[in-house]
Formats: structure tokens, C-alpha cells, sequence
């Protein structure tokens, strides 16, 4: 089991904040392409990863990441603090 | 190193104040403070975080400033939640013997927290709501401490 | 533009916030504070300066600073007369639409005051008294806005 | 008639913060000619001319500055504010 978080226009387009999923998947790409297959919503949020970055416990990582181990993954924008 | 995450609003000229008042072994402080513009029509803005990721982030930006840079201190506020045009968003101070450390930390603080620390900003007028599009300037600024 | 040139104490606290908070159109500003520093056995500092030619200068370089980056706005404190360790010596704010902006032009003015505004610090400790020299450094700093 | 005036280890130096003198320099190096030739005082004060600033009407200069028309000359080592 593993939480996954979206934020800003991530979390509006699939329309919930976080949620607690049940994933065989070996890396965040791969559990992408498991939500993407879910509905479209997610098929929508995640059209175009470009444009999205994603945290692996709570540290900025890559798509090719390794989920083994990994307790929290949340999605959302590039940042827009300062 | 003081990191406060916070909806409530601070008191920007207070909190410079008491900085530089504690760092008078420093010699040189530098301050940013960021404000919700009153202009273009903008009616409010509200900032999302990620609570747990920010702090984290802010810490470690902080740690790295000081690791990077020959500092006595530096301190970050940033606010998450709604906002009216004229408020204060965040603040960085940064306080070192030279004014070069200062400034340049205080640069590097503010770079990393525009595209490195979890908040995003949406904007509100008279039409809607949108969120605040990423800069590219923003990234192209993190690339002049890949360097060091 | 307010450039102020006093022997009196200024509280740099009530400067940042009154500057920050009158320039709620700009979106970024950066202060800059130079302190006596409490180190050293310093037991007093006196600035001498050339009254005259230095509101000139202040002026010129605030001026400057306006013409050379996109700012609202820009601020200029700077004291002389005897001063304590732990007082602050001068201050600089700059208000701008973007933090670039502003940062640069506190920058920019942090140099030509550093090195051409006609102010000669002098410190005493328990030895003696002896000017303070001017760094090649600062001298160098001047150099990099020389292209613009 | 023009006004001299002097600053920091410049004025202690010579010993006084400001004078006026009457000249037929044609330029600020030829005045510190005229200056130097005076005392022991202003011989040692303008030694190295590379330590020292001038400013003509309260604007920096070089020693190579006409005089004419000029009121005020000022001179002093590299300027230490900020």
C-alpha cells in the first residue's frame, strides 16, 4: 500500500487530494501508467508529464525511481513558491 | 537557521528588525521580502503546500545556503493559504561578515524556493481562478549555482 | 527616492517595514543593513564624509540605479558621526516588479557606495585609532556593472 | 581663489580640514606641484597620488582635471562607505 498526493491542478483535475492504493509497480513511472489506466481523470492529469514533477517520500525525485520501500508519492505542478 | 511555515501574516519590518538586531557580530544583512502585488486586477491569491515537504525543503534550502556560503545566519517565512493584494508571502534574511555572502545566499535562498519548495500560488481576479504558470526565468536561475 | 544623509541612529526595522509596506505595487524588495560589527576589540567607529558632495553622490547613484534596473523604487540611509558597535552604519532598499531587479540594484548600489561615495570610516580599539583601508575587492565589485 | 578642502589621513596630515589658496595651476596635478613645494607637510600628504582621490566641485576626478573655473578642489584617500 502506498499513499499518493496530488496538489494544485493535479489535485483538481483528478479531484482529490490523496488517496491509499494497492501497486505491484517497480517505479513511478510505472504506477503512472496504472493510474492513467484507471480513468480518465487520471488519463488527463497525467497527459503530459513534462509538465509535472513528482516527490518520493517527500523528496523531489525522478520518474524512473524505484518504489520499493516507498511509503508517500505525491504529484503536482512545477513549483510555484517565493 | 529560524524556518517558520505559516498561513498567519508576519510582520515583515518587525522581523528584519529583530534579525539584524541578533547578528550585529555579522556586519552585512540582506533581506527579501515578497508581497501579493496590488495590481492587475488581482483580488486574492491563495498559496498551497505541501505540509511535512515544505518544512523539509525549507531546511534543507537553509542548510545548504549556510553550507554553501560563509554565513552567521539566515532565516526563511513563507505563508501558505489565502492572501490579499499588499500582503507579505515570505521573507528571507541572511546575515554574514561580507556583503557578498549576504547577497549572494539570500539570491540562492530565493531561487531554490521559487522552483524547488513545494508551495504553489493561484490567482483569483474578477474572471476566476488560475494557478500561477511556472517561470522559466525561475529554473534558468538555478543553473548559475550548479557550479559551486 | 529617499536618500538621507544623518548622524543620527535610524531604526532599520521601521525603515524595511515602512519601505515594504509602501510599495505593495512592486512585488520584490531587498534591504541591505551594514552593521558596526562587535568583534575585534573594536571599541568605536567614526565615519567622516563631505558634506555636500556626498547627498550629491547619494543622489547620483540612487539616480543610477533607478535608470540602470526596472525599479519602483529605491532607499538610501547612511550615517557618519561616532557610532558604537552593534549600530547600524546604512541601509538600502530597493523595490521592484521582479527579484532580479531587485537584487541587482541593491547590489549595485552596495558597490558605489562601498567606493564612491566620500565616506572615510576610522576605528579605535584599545591600541589606538587607524583608518579603515579600502578593499581591492570593493574596488573590483565596481568593476562588473561596467559593461551596462 | 579656490577652495581647498581635505579628508580623513589627508586632513590630519596637513594638519587642517580645509584652506583657500590663490593659484595659477592650470590643472589639480599642478596644484599638488605648487601644494608639495610648500611645507614638509603637504610633501608627505601627496607622496603617492595612487592612495589619493580628488574631486573638482564635489564630483570625482582625475589629476589631470583643468582648474579653470573651478571652486572647490577636495582631496582623500579611497572613499570607505557603505
Amino acid at each position: 500500500m502506498i499513499d499518493i498526493l496530488y496538489f494544485a491542478w493535479v489535485r483538481e483535475r483528478i479531484g482529490l487530494p490523496k488517496e491509499r492504493v494497492e501497486t505491484s509497480a517497480a517505479t513511478v513511472a510505472e504506477l503512472v501508467e496504472e493510474l492513467k489506466a484507471r480513468e480518465d481523470r487520471y488519463a488527463a492529469a497525467f497527459a503530459d508529464l513534462s509538465a509535472l514533477r513528482v516527490a518520493v517520500d517527500q523528496e523531489l525525485a525522478d520518474f524512473d525511481a524505484p518504489l520499493a520501500g516507498v511509503r508517500e508519492i505525491a504529484f503536482f505542478p512545477p513549483m510555484t513558491g517565493g | 537557521m529560524d524556518i517558520r511555515v505559516q498561513s498567519a501574516r508576519f510582520d515583515f519590518g518587525a522581523e528584519a528588525g529583530t534579525f539584524a538586531a541578533g547578528h550585529t557580530d555579522a556586519g552585512a544583512v540582506v533581506t527579501f521580502t515578497g508581497i501579493v502585488r496590488r495590481d492587475g486586477g488581482l483580488a486574492r491569491m491563495e498559496i498551497e503546500h505541501y505540509p511535512g515537504m515544505t518544512e523539509r525543503a525549507l531546511e534543507k534550502i537553509a542548510a545548504e545556503a549556510m553550507a554553501r556560503f560563509a554565513l552567521a545566519d539566515c532565516m526563511i517565512v513563507h505563508r501558505h493559504g489565502p492572501m490579499e493584494p499588499g500582503e507579505m508571502i515570505m521573507m528571507v534574511a541572511t546575515a554574514a561578515r561580507h556583503r557578498a555572502d549576504a547577497f549572494a545566499a539570500a539570491e540562492f535562498l530565493m531561487d531554490y524556493l521559487k522552483s524547488r519548495a513545494p508551495f504553489w500560488k493561484k490567482e483569483y481576479d474578477a474572471d476566476g481562478a488560475a494557478w500561477v504558470a511556472a517561470r522559466d526565468e525561475d529554473e534558468q536561475a538555478l543553473g548559475r549555482w550548479s557550479g559551486g
